[in-house]
């Protein structure tokens, strides 16, 4: 079996996201953590890119790397944290608990995926063009989903207005 | 009509089924995560990181299906993920205004 | 071709007073009664001009019937289909042209109006509100639309009525209005569901095309005659009809304006609107159309009668508004469509002709509204008395102002109709005898006479030309208003036989009752003579009682003392609500508080609530408040999901093996 | 990539030279951006080394590349050495998406015993479909250079420079992207060939149901955006770090802003990841409101045809291309001319003035911009 230039793509960016992952949830460092997620981001960008899912690899790079994570790492920053002298929580039993179930959803979901056979990615089928298929894709969001799609649009504005009122509490965990 | 620079070849050998594990490993990665950080930014990260495990599904189900509305679906999680992000931020903010730390602790609270 | 299409200037007509209340009520607490009253009537007069330009396509060869728009569906559950779309034909064409015409004068009107007033922003906003239901209501395609501005004018009546909420009487006519409103609607929606039962649909043009062809039905429970008795309900609730007239003279607690476009011109001829436009369907059940003729022809009378004794200005005129609409639902009643939307036009002219008059005159004499403290208005208040005098000519039905030959109309086809009786006529008849009288008393109390207020003190003054621009151009609208509809017989005699314009105008798109016409040419001419003789009779009796002899009303008043207590006090109709209907259910309500509510219903939830309160008590100790202890439940519960649905599919797959692989 | 050896060759070949282009623009905007605000303040500027001081790049570079390594001892030297490379990546991987000038058409010749060709080369690094996302996206990457580079030095003032370039970064990236909206109503595109394409010819715009033709005014984007182009030059001056946005930085408060403990060949690579952005920001600006490599009056087959007349064969199309590039590179020098001259007259803001203009002004504008153009576009097509 060989590899062509899209297989390497694949493994290479699987491989960074997977491992930069797991800088996520294993570096004691919040700051590592967070960066190590901003490469994350940039792989899955590169996966929906391998995927000619043009537009939604874009829009993850200027939302999730651009705007989300660099929200993140300024927050840690303002924090000024260093690394965690004890990163995880306590328990055995229930850390055992933790673990296995996590497992468990990979065990039952990644079989699931596995028993799904070979559907393999043909060269020709369903590969518009990056203007067609970000065309098709506003279709159905002002078309098919509008309602959905405003009603982020109003979400959106709750949030924004909540995040600065969370914000200008000060101090204290009840307002006053 | 623009070309694609990065052309996908016809003897590919990776499926829908590899990007779905891959997205079950990044899922159970965020779900370990969420479960065993104590640090809530940490933990708003490893949601993120839940968040982009399913939308990796969900673009491979739409590529697999040539059927855009998965990349509609993607769409509206990144909103609710940007969303869910900055409330997550500004409670752990306002945590930290208070105890000068982020841990998951005080959360409890909130315990009614 | 049959219908256009005109989504554009539609949303123009209709989201013009819907804007003009945003911009107005965004910034209720201005004063700046120049400013909010522009914006108001600039978006009532953006409106008229839309309906306009609507309406214009409705003439010349090969117009459309009706011009249509269709905005979004609305409703869609199984079978219920409730698009928001508008229609103006024929029939809404002239009601939509009263509408916005009439009410961008009344809100030019009230900028004069309320120019003293405290909150003029929320005033106009409201005004503009109501101007965007009542538009609702007249263009909605449907019975659901129509429902929506029936509940929003209703609304807004509401509010203009209690708008001096701080005065307790007025928010207690306010509140009067709404309740009794709710008891039409409540008719209302089982007619509505009655339709939907019957005819699965709430469209007018479907259900009008459903009936269509049926035979008219000859019980009184037939869904027909059930659906159109309910509809009736609603409209006797929002027309003032008996017996549920008694808010519309309370509902003069408002400002005057408001009592001029809402509580005369529009809202409340919003049911006699309701009745022509499903004309087909209540032309099927004959015995709702007796119903509602008689009840008609008896409101007709019985407001008349209450308005004769009345001393407050606007109730004499609420009164007769009252009697007016009886006239409209008598027309109805008959059969006489075209003669009731034909007078409910000529009627909204004079009467809101009437009520602005008589508001300039309550504006010119201090908020004074005893007719019995003005007298001699006339030399003060000359282009308010010209004008009034006008209407009042119209009102009482002297040729050749409108009021004469809308009203004519009417008694003709209550004498004439395959559904109408001498009896009918008659009541009609001894209404307009009774209208000309007390409006005659009107005009000699108000204007007349000598003044009967301290000259020094008060100085009643015409208003400026906002309030008097209104004024003329109703006037004019009055006087000429009839011409729209000229008795064939009298189009016979006069040069160029000028037709029936209004009858042509109305033809297909209202019913016509099936049957024999009785009565002829010459009948119609003694008819005709028979009551403009009364009215100008009556009118001169007035005259001369309340002019010439004010101290034969005294004998009169003495010699039928315990009559007029009874007419004065209005047969007492609110005394025997408060004591029969009103009374009783409070009464009934107390005693079951008292019993069923404390002993059952309380005594049910608390022990529900003692019950939750113990499970949770105990599982409460499930909830430390760890976070990632509820994360790992939910672990725990995908995993389990996910292991119950593969295995069941796997279980699942080896039965359907064992039943087919073999 | 290619289908043979001579197209992949010339295509890989072609990304090296856009990148190089874009660095060794560099030195000549730093001895312009030198001698410039010297002329703008009354002084010579560097004139010694060579002629016009123009060998001062030379020296310059030199000097960089000699000056002692300095890493400060607290630091996270894997963050402090990635961010210079971090900084460049954004504006090369930008530029390299940019259409620089009409593509070169290679008819079939004769090399090495071989027919080759015919071959279409596109003048830019690489075509996305979307390309005003891709380089969006890129951007804003940017910022994580600025954010390393501020922790990675462990220095205060460094900090405080990174966390004050992400903040604004991100508020007038919102409105840099708002303001692009417009240009994607008018011109419903995601592609800059496609909106270059659609910038030829006399100025023709949509409304009320008739076509006018302005025939001596190009068909440019800026007549169809003004409002849209000043926010959008406005805010890539925010995005560059650029005076009077030049906060991260400023020297009066933080010492150097997140590169205060930068010096060498590493500070060389943030001013070339800086100046990088003033040039994609200017191309950009170009491409979509300036008629991108377009010569007014003047359509591609013209050329084309002048210097077959005059040269004939493959070298006409390169040279059609080369002319078509000149006239964008023009273009570029302007804009970049026009950001010196700013950094050199105006002062700087105040921080809660530059979060008032970027959230408080240019935003609402944006918005403002993108519902006229909506309105605009929606007549248009009535």
């Amino acid at each position: 079996m060989s590899l062509s230039l899209n297989d390497i793509l694949f493994y290479f960016l699987a491989g960074v996201a997977v491992l930069s992952a797991l800088g996520v949830i294993l570096q004691s460092n919040p700051i590592y953590c967070a960066l190590s997620l901003a490469l994350t981001m940039v792989s899955v960008a590169g996966l929906f890119a391998s995927l000619s899912a043009w537009f939604v690899a874009g829009v993850q790079l200027i939302v999730y790397a651009g705007a989300v994570l660099v929200l993140f790492v300024m927050v840690l920053m303002l924090f000024d944290t260093k690394a965690e002298k004890r990163a995880f929580s306590k328990g055995i039993v229930s850390g055992f608990f933790k673990i296995a179930s996590a497992a468990m959803i990979f065990a039952i979901a990644g079989g699931a995926a596995s028993m799904s056979g070979d559907a393999r990615f043909s060269k020709l089928t369903g590969i518009a063009s990056a203007t067609q298929s970000t065309k098709d894709l506003a279709d159905l969001l002002f078309k098919k989903y509008l309602f959905s799609f405003e009603a982020m649009g109003a979400l959106l504005l709750f949030i924004a207005i909540g995040a600065v009122a969370l914000s200008r509490i000060q101090g204290g965990t009840h307002a006053d | 009509m623009p070309t694609s620079a990065v052309v996908v070849d016809s003897i590919s050998s990776v499926g829908l089924n590899h990007y779905l594990i891959l997205s079950a490993i990044l899922f159970s990665l965020g779900v370990v995560g969420v479960l065993m950080r104590r640090n809530i930014i940490v933990i708003l990260m490893s949601i993120e990181l839940m968040l982009n495990a399913v939308n990796i599904a969900f673009v491979a189900f739409s590529r697999s299906l040539q059927n855009m509305d998965g990349q509609a679906m993607v769409f509206f999680v990144m909103t609710i993920a940007a969303a869910e992000a900055a409330v997550g931020l500004a409670l752990a903010t306002t945590i930290f205004k208070k105890f000068r730390e982020v841990n998951i602790r005080y959360f409890e609270h909130l315990k009614g | 071709m049959a219908s256009s299409k005109a989504e554009f200037l539609f949303a123009i007509l209709i989201l013009a007073p819907l804007l003009g209340f945003l911009a107005n009520g965004l910034r209720w607490k201005s004063k700046n009664y120049m400013l909010a009253g522009s914006i108001a009537t600039a978006a009532a007069g953006t409106s008229f001009i839309a309906a306009l330009a609507i309406v214009m396509r409705l003439f010349g060869e090969g117009a459309p019937k009706a011009v249509t728009a269709d905005f979004f569906q609305w409703i869609s559950i199984a079978g219920l289909e409730v698009p928001v779309s508008f229609v103006i034909d024929h029939i809404s064409a002239l009601m939509v042209l009263v509408v916005t015409g009439v009410g961008t004068l009344i809100h030019l009107f009230s900028i004069g109006y309320m120019s003293h007033d405290e909150r003029p922003t929320k005033y106009f906003a409201y005004l503009n509100l109501f101007l965007f239901n009542m538009l609702l209501l007249i263009l909605g395609e449907n019975l659901v639309l129509m429902f929506v501005g029936w509940e929003g004018v209703g609304l807004c009546s509401y509010l203009l009525i209690g708008f001096w909420f701080t005065d307790k009487e007025k928010a207690a006519a306010g509140m009067k209005a709404f309740v009794t409103n709710r008891i039409g609607d409540a008719g209302f929606l089982l007619g509505m569901f009655m339709l939907f039962v019957t005819f699965g649909s709430l469209g007018f043009s479907e259900i009008i095309s459903k009936v269509a062809g049926l035979a008219a039905e000859t019980g009184w429970t037939g869904p027909i005659t059930l659906a159109a008795l309910f509809l009736f309900v609603g409209a006797t609730g929002k027309s003032a009809q008996i017996p549920l007239y008694v808010w519309l003279p309370d509902a003069m607690a408002g400002p005057t304006p408001v009592s001029a476009l809402i509580h005369a011109a529009t809202m409340v001829t919003a049911g006699v609107y309701m009745i022509v436009r499903l004309s087909p369907l209540f032309i099927l059940a004959p015995n709702a159309m007796m119903v509602i003729a008689i009840i008609g022809a008896a409101t007709a009378v019985l407001a008349a009668t209450i308005g004769l004794t009345q001393f407050d200005i606007k109730k004499v005129l609420a009164y007769s508004t009252v009697s007016q609409l009886g006239y409209m639902f008598l027309a109805c009643g008959v059969g006489a469509f075209g003669a009731a939307m034909f007078h409910l036009v000529t009627h909204a002219f004079f009467k809101a002709l009437m009520f602005l008059g008589s508001g300039s005159v309550i504006h010119g004499m201090h908020e004074e509204q005893d007719i019995r403290k003005m007298g001699g208005l006339a030399k003060y208040m000359p282009l308010t008395y010209l004008t009034f005098f006008v209407g009042w000519i119209a009102i009482i039905g002297l040729p050749p102002f409108a009021g004469f030959f809308s009203k004519d109309e009417i008694l003709w086809f209550a004498f004439s109709s395959p559904h109408g009786s001498v009896w009918l006529w008659l009541a009609g008849f001894v209404g307009a005898a009774c209208t000309a009288f007390y409006m005659t008393r009107l005009m000699a109390l108000t204007f007349w006479g000598k003044p009967r207020f301290d000259e020094h003190h008060t100085h009643p003054h015409e208003a400026g030309p906002s309030m008097t621009i209104p004024l003329v151009v109703l006037a004019i609208l009055s006087a000429v208003g009839g011409f729209m509809g000229i008795p064939h017989v009298i189009g016979e005699i006069l040069p160029g036989h000028p037709g029936n314009w209004l009858e042509h105008w109305l033809h297909g798109f209202i019913a016509v009752p099936a049957g024999e016409t009785h009565g002829s040419a010459v009948m119609e001419w003694i008819l005709m003579g028979l009551s403009v003789s009364i009215a100008g009779l009556s009118a001169i009796t007035a005259y001369f009682f309340y002019v010439k002899e004010p101290s034969v009303v005294e004998r009169v008043k003495n010699r039928m003392g315990r009559l007029h207590t009874l007419v004065y006090n209005k047969y007492f109709v609110d005394e025997i609500y408060f004591a029969k209907i009103i009374d009783p259910i409070v009464n009934g309500s107390k005693a079951l508080w008292a019993f069923v509510d404390v002993n059952f219903i309380d005594r049910a939830t608390f022990v529900a609530g003692d019950l939750v309160k113990g499970i949770g008590s105990t599982a409460r100790t499930l909830q430390s408040g760890n976070l990632q202890q509820y994360a790992l439940f939910i672990a725990l519960g995908v995993v389990g999901f996910l292991a119950f649905l593969f295995e069941l599919r796997a279980s699942l797959g080896k039965l359907l093996m064992q039943a087919f692989g073999g | 990539m290619g289908k043979d050896v001579f197209e992949i060759t010339v295509n890989i070949l072609k990304m090296f030279v856009i990148f190089l282009m874009m660095v060794q623009a560099v030195p000549i905007l730093v001895w312009l951006e030198r001698r410039g605000s010297a002329f703008i303040q009354n002084r010579l500027g560097p004139n010694r080394v060579g002629p016009l001081g123009l060998l001062q790049l030379a020296a310059d570079a030199v000097k960089f590349l000699f000056k002692e390594e300095f890493v400060p001892r607290q630091g996270v030297r894997f963050m402090y050495f990635f961010a210079p490379i971090m900084a460049m990546i954004p504006g090369a991987l930008s530029f390299a998406s940019l259409p620089l000038s009409v593509p070169i058409k290679i008819e079939p010749f004769q090399m090495l015993g071989q027919m080759w060709g015919p071959y279409t080369f596109a003048f830019q690094g690489y075509d996305l479909g979307i390309g005003i996302v891709f380089v969006l996206g890129i951007s804003s990457l940017g910022v994580y250079s600025l954010l390393m580079a501020g922790w990675g030095s462990s220095n205060k003032y460094s900090l405080m420079g990174a966390v004050r370039a992400s903040a604004q970064a991100i508020s007038y990236e919102l409105a840099l992207s708002l303001s692009l909206v417009g240009i994607l109503i008018v011109y419903g595109t995601f592609s800059f060939n496609e909106i270059v394409a659609a910038q030829t010819g006399p100025l023709t715009f949509r409304a009320f149901g008739a076509e006018h033709v302005i025939s001596w005014l190009p068909n440019w984007g800026v007549f169809y955006q003004p409002l849209g182009a000043l926010l959008f030059f406005s805010a890539t001056f925010a995005e560059a770090n650029r005076l009077p946005f030049d906060l991260p930085e400023a020297e009066g408060e933080l010492v150097a802003g997140f590169h205060t403990e930068y010096a060498g060949f590493k500070l060389l690579m943030f001013f070339i990841g800086e100046y990088g952005h003033m040039m994609v920001a200017s191309a950009l600006l170009a491409t979509f409101y300036l008629g991108g490599y377009n010569i007014p009056g003047v359509m591609p087959d013209d050329v084309l045809a002048f210097w077959q007349s005059a040269v004939g064969g493959n070298l006409a199309s390169i040279l059609t291309a080369v002319t078509f590039h000149l006239s964008l590179l023009l273009r570029i020098a302007i804009l970049l001319w026009i950001f010196i001259q700013v950094r050199w007259t105006l002062p700087r803001f105040r921080y809660d003035q530059l979060m008032n203009l970027g959230w408080k002004s240019m935003l609402p504008w944006a918005l403002f911009n993108v519902c006229v153009t909506a309105l605009w576009v929606w007549f248009g097509h009535k």
